[in-house]
């Protein structure tokens, strides 16, 4: 893509601090009705990167995930205050489309959930509602999104058989596949791994950091080690108390968040003292 | 049944020690048991019982009459006792079940989509439930004279298969509203949200992924409606009337098959058309429920 | 599914459009031209209802384009359809009461019919007198060992109001007392015959025509049911069957009427449908 | 199909496809470094694309559609109101309230409409057949939910469900020619009667019964189950003292369905009741109950006699809404109360 290689020849490093973030979240709170599920974040997310968020379970880093593509607007009764600019932009500002977003913002769940259709119709899904219609160039479309998730060569030969028949791993890299359709910015990964066997997650590992150099990565996982080995950046999110905003804790490199945490909470955490 | 009564056989094996009150106590226990659940099992053979005979009955009665079904079905009834053959009830009954269906698959099926997928939890979705509760629970006679008021009368369409239709239509609209919406609440939320996750708007996630995954539930309510609908008397008699008449246009009357069956077996004249005509009707309602029935089971086959 | 469901929406909805328009349409034609169209409504007794079918199957035959459509639906529902416009002919097995005289209907007899009273072919009363057949039916005897039978509990069997039967039964053997209302009515003459034939105890009436052998008749005053009893006008309970038109009979209506009191049909369907041609009755 | 993501004037023309619609917004960026690229570049931001008026219409257009679909549920309900009370409405006028419902008489032919001994009618056929049906459907429901093994069940449920299928005028002829003879045979009687309504009655809500009841058993955890049989239940026990209580608003809700479909059912009842128009003297003398007395007298009605036709139907819808409203008023007291 145009800009990836823009970078490269102006020599810019690729993780490089001079370069704007992907995504500029400030004072973000969350609320689901009146309870307040994510309290004041703010964090910069990392062009061309992979960024981890970690926490023990219902510490709203899912919640948090799902606000940067508002996947969260499909829950009634839920709103957010705040602003999340992405490349500049708040994508909660007035008479923003969020299905347009969303189509930027990709999104792969920890269930894999191809659609009840063939494996073709899987991918060719998603730019057949951003309007691509001629056969051959879906044809296109459908292979080098396959290819780049890495499920091309398994899946040549039975395109037409329905999605679900794959394996649990394989559906998720079909589930990659067909976000990659589409051509998002970024890619957000709700536990991608938490629902499928140990082999497979390698695969998606390693497909991450083949993706990264042109996709923005965000990932959730409740596994420090696959943190640890994928991410550039990780964010510790935590929930105090029951009934408490969950709030970011802390957000640095991945190399320093594991060695050397600046925050004790964030410390008995990966030590395993809790969660 | 057998595992638990092993179970306290073992009790009571192992109670030597206990005193004999105790013992009565396990023994009466395991009695009541054995009886309580034999009446039971009667219950449901009993109501096995009673389809086994009801359909024997009809298929023994009905055979001899449908000994030459080709003329049977396809012939006209003749003669002062209608006798010959049904076909101009056939094509009514096909005909005005067939027009309901029309008109209210997009109506349920869009109502069901609104209940499932849009509709917030409130004054106005429990108004529409209660109502379409209610419209489920409407006496079909009362259909039939409300049919007769509104579109036959006051309407001015006459006794004809359309009226007869948006009639039915008002029976089958709970019914395919009900299992529409639960076939589209039982595509999972994981499905949804890929769609969305691709850019997709509310319509286009619908249209695309949520109602062809529900596609084969939605067919089988539809199914079972119709068969509904095709075995109602009372609405259709108000509705299209009883001449025998095998309509082309919709504006044409007609006399369908349960209504043959009951003019016939009231006026008493020809049981045995009546009688045919009722082995034709329940293999005709029957192949609707089987055919839902198979939907159903090659999805979750599929499926699972 | 979904976007070919759109269009199917669209499809019924016009199909209703188009529907509605044409019905207006087609009511107009129809009460504008009903007494000169190919089309003849007839409507009415279900006892007329055999005569009524088979002549306009013949009818039908002979004429080919032209179409009579035949409904039984009781008699009072046959003079109100061709009191109101909805029937070209009404058909009745009773005589028009006096309110109904304002429709301005004009009555052609086509046939003679006489009811029958029937029991089951165990019971060995073989006759009653009317004064008893009249207490049975308003519920003063209700065994027949009060009226010489066995001891058993009498199932009176009436018939509904719509029936002409029942008016012409009720005029001549009740002279108009009412019916005992704890009686089972049944809507249809072969419902009567069969229940008749199925249980020991009861009686019912039903026209001479659909006497068959399930049951048994019974000779009223001592004068049985036959043929030569009714022409003759013994046998105390019989009527005329009618057909009534709004004026004299017109077009094909009046075709019709003229070929129902033809030969063709007096002396082969009515006769078969078990009722007397008119003109024999008046001899 | 029009492009749901198609932007109005927002977006540049021709640039409808999303590979190339991206190379486009992604171009300036390079050339903008550092924090002024949080800066929205000069003219108006052509990135984040807003909602089009175009798909914003479509889809509100879409929902509003479907809001009135489902509104046709209630207008049915309106209709059928306001449609037959039109009709039916006058004889309550005509007659008085008391008269119509108080009267014991309905002899259309001398003017009387009472419709009491009608309901008293109908609510006896209904009860009598809920007294026989309601435990055989029940028990049907426990014998799937719990009894039967999975290869009896897939034998026994099609069968229930095949029952409810059948069309009650297929009910009404079994009842008639099958039934009536042999009551007939065994009462001395003409065989029409409250027995015969109750037997034919009871097969009919057996399917009704049984499926709601199985949901409801269905739906007790099987947790539930397993503590009752820890503590050395039996069974029947567990069945009796567990799972009825548990699922004891279904089943209510279950009997109530049934009880509306036996009183509103037609051309089954019209077969063997016998149509007289009083309360019966027993329970093998012929009946007419308020939905039989419309199929049977309106063909013939005219005047009065069908206004009062129609103020029965009344009668028999606001009954069956009265049947709803108590369910719902059921499981929100069962809601409560767990």
């Amino acid at each position: 893509m145009s800009e990836t290689l823009a970078e490269h020849q102006t020599g810019v490093p690729p993780h490089g601090h001079a370069e704007p973030d992907k995504f500029d979240v400030r004072k973000l709170d969350f609320f689901y009705g009146d309870f307040q599920a994510l309290g004041d974040i703010t964090v910069g997310i990392k062009r061309h990167a992979v960024t981890a968020f970690i926490g023990p379970s219902g510490c709203g880093k899912s919640t948090f995930l799902r606000c940067l593509n508002r996947m969260n607007d499909l829950i009634p009764g839920s709103h957010a205050e705040g602003t999340v600019l992405l490349d500049g932009e708040d994508v909660y500002g007035p008479g923003v489309d969020p299905v347009d977003l969303r189509r930027r913002v990709g999104m792969i769940f920890q269930q894999p959930n191809p659609f009840p259709m063939s494996i073709y119709d899987n991918v060719a899904y998603g730019p057949k509602l951003h309007g691509v219609r001629r056969k051959a160039e879906l044809d296109e479309i459908v292979e080098k999104a396959l290819g780049r998730a890495n499920l091309w060569k398994e899946v040549k030969d039975i395109l037409p058989r329905g999605g679900l028949t794959l394996s649990g791993g394989q559906q998720q890299r079909l589930c990659i596949a067909r976000v990659l359709a589409v051509e998002p910015e970024v890619l957000l990964m709700d536990e991608p791994c938490s629902a499928i066997d140990p082999t497979s997650v390698q695969k998606i590992e390693d497909l991450m950091a083949e993706l990264k150099d042109r996709i923005t990565i965000v990932i959730v996982t409740h596994n420090m080690q696959q943190a640890a080995r994928v991410s550039d950046f990780t964010a510790f999110f935590l929930q105090e108390k029951l009934g408490e905003a969950a709030k970011l804790v802390e957000f640095d490199r991945t190399a320093v968040l594991f060695t050397s945490p600046k925050d004790r909470r964030t410390e008995d955490y990966i030590t395993g003292r809790f969660g | 049944m057998s595992d638990t009564g092993g179970r306290s056989e073992k009790t009571n094996a192992s109670a030597s020690g206990v005193p004999p009150t105790r013992r009565r106590e396990l023994v009466d226990k395991r009695v009541t048991n054995a009886l309580a659940l034999g009446v039971i099992w009667c219950f449901a053979l009993a109501t096995v019982a009673a389809l086994g005979s009801l359909l024997l009955y009809v298929v023994i009665n009905g055979a001899r009459e449908l000994a030459n079904p080709i003329e049977f079905i396809f012939s006209w009834p003749k003669g002062v006792n209608a006798e010959g053959g049904i076909w101009p009830t056939i094509q009514s009954t096909l005909y005005a079940t067939g027009l309901a269906m029309i008109i209210v698959t997009p109506i349920a099926v869009l109502a069901a989509v609104y209940l499932a997928e849009y509709a917030v939890q409130g004054r106005l979705v429990s108004v529409i439930r209660f109502a379409a509760d209610s419209l489920a629970s409407v006496p079909s006679i009362v259909m039939g004279l409300f049919g007769l008021a509104l579109f036959v009368e006051a309407a001015g369409i006459g006794f004809s298969a359309l009226s007869a239709a948006l009639a039915l239509s008002f029976l089958m609209l709970p019914i395919v509203m009900r299992t529409t919406e639960e076939a589209i609440r039982s595509v999972p939320k994981y499905i949804r949200w890929g769609s969305y996750g691709l850019g997709a708007s509310k319509w286009q996630t619908v249209s695309r992924v949520v109602l062809p995954a529900a596609l084969p539930r939605i067919l089988t309510g539809l199914l079972l409606a119709t068969g509904r609908a095709a075995g109602e008397t009372a609405v259709v008699i108000y509705t299209m009337g009883t001449s025998l008449n095998a309509p082309i246009s919709p504006l044409e009357g007609g006399r369908t098959m349960p209504v043959h069956v009951m003019l016939m077996a009231m006026e008493g004249i020809n049981l045995k058309a009546a009688y045919g005509t009722a082995l034709l009707l329940v293999i005709m309602v029957l192949a609707f429920n089987l055919t839902a029935r198979y939907i159903v089971r090659r999805t979750r086959r599929m499926q699972g | 599914m979904s976007s070919r469901m759109v269009p199917s929406r669209r499809f019924a909805s016009v199909v209703l459009a188009v529907a509605l328009a044409s019905s207006t349409l087609g009511m107009a034609g129809c009460s504008r031209g009903a007494q000169s169209s190919t089309q003849l409504r007839v409507t009415g007794s279900t006892t007329i209802l055999p005569i009524a079918e088979i002549a306009s199957e013949m009818y039908q035959a002979s004429h080919p384009g032209v179409k009579v459509l035949v409904a039984g639906i009781g008699s009072s529902a046959g003079i109100e359809a061709v009191g109101n416009g909805t029937a070209d002919i009404g058909t009745s097995s009773r005589d028009l009461k006096p309110e109904e005289a304002s429709l301005g209907l004009v009555d052609t007899p086509i046939a003679h019919d006489a009811i029958a009273v029937i029991v089951n072919p165990s019971n060995r009363v073989a006759g009653l007198s009317k004064g008893q057949i009249a207490e049975i039916f308003e519920g003063k005897v209700t065994n027949w060992k009060q009226v010489g039978g066995p001891d058993l509990e009498i199932g009176v069997v009436n018939r509904d109001e719509a029936s002409g039967t029942r008016e012409a039964f009720s005029n001549i053997v009740l002279e108009k007392r009412p019916f005992d209302p704890t009686a089972a009515v049944l809507p249809g003459t072969g419902q009567v015959r069969f229940v008749v034939a199925q249980s020991p105890g009861a009686v019912g009436y039903i026209s001479v025509g659909f006497v068959d052998r399930s049951v048994k008749a019974l000779s009223i005053d001592g004068i049985a049911p036959n043929e030569a009893n009714i022409a003759s006008k013994r046998y105390p309970i019989s009527r005329l069957l009618h057909f009534l038109t709004k004026g004299s009979p017109k077009g094909l209506a009046a075709e019709f009427l003229a070929f129902v009191l033809s030969p063709a049909v007096q002396d082969s369907v009515v006769r078969d449908a078990g009722f007397l041609p008119i003109a024999e009755g008046a001899q | 199909m029009t492009d749901p993501l198609d932007r109005g004037g927002r977006a540049t023309p021709g640039d409808r496809r999303p590979a190339a619609d991206l190379l486009h917004r992604e171009a300036p960026a390079p050339g903008v470094s550092g924090p002024s690229a949080l800066v929205p570049p000069a003219g108006p931001p052509t990135r984040l694309s807003t909602i089009s008026r175009a798909t914003y219409l479509k889809e509100a257009g879409l929902k509003n559609l479907f809001l009135l679909c489902a509104c046709v549920a209630v207008a049915g309900v309106l209709l059928i109101f306001l449609f037959v009370g039109y009709r039916g409405f006058p004889i309550f006028g005509k007659l008085g309230i008391a008269a119509f419902l108080g009267g014991r008489t309905w002899s259309p032919s001398a003017g009387s409409f009472g419709v009491l001994s009608l309901i008293i009618n109908s609510l006896l056929a209904t009860l009598g057949a809920l007294a026989i049906g309601a435990p055989l459907a029940i028990g049907t429901a426990v014998f799937l939910s719990d009894v039967a093994s999975p290869r009896v069940r897939e034998l026994v449920r099609p069968a229930v469900e095949l029952l409810a299928g059948i069309p009650s005028v297929v009910y009404g002829l079994f009842g008639l020619l099958a039934l009536r003879p042999i009551i007939a045979k065994t009462s001395g009687g003409l065989g029409f009667g409250l027995a015969a309504a109750w037997m034919i009655l009871a097969i009919m809500v057996v399917p009704t019964i049984a499926a709601i009841s199985e949901d409801a058993l269905r739906s007790v955890p099987d947790g539930i189950r397993e503590a009752s049989y820890a503590m050395g239940a039996t069974k029947w026990q567990t069945i009796w003292r567990v799972l009825l209580p548990a699922a004891r608003v279904g089943i209510i809700d279950a009997v109530i369905l049934g009880m509306g479909r036996a009183i509103g059912e037609t051309m089954a009842v019209l077969m063997v009741a016998g149509n007289a128009a009083v309360v019966p003297a027993g329970i093998f003398k012929p009946f007419l109950t308020l939905t039989t007395v419309i199929v049977l007298e309106m063909p013939y009605a005219s005047g009065d006699h069908r206004t009062a036709l129609f103020g029965v139907a009344i009668m028999l819808f606001l009954i069956s809404m009265a049947f709803v409203a108590s369910i719902r008023l059921i499981s929100r007291l069962g809601r409560e109360r767990s």
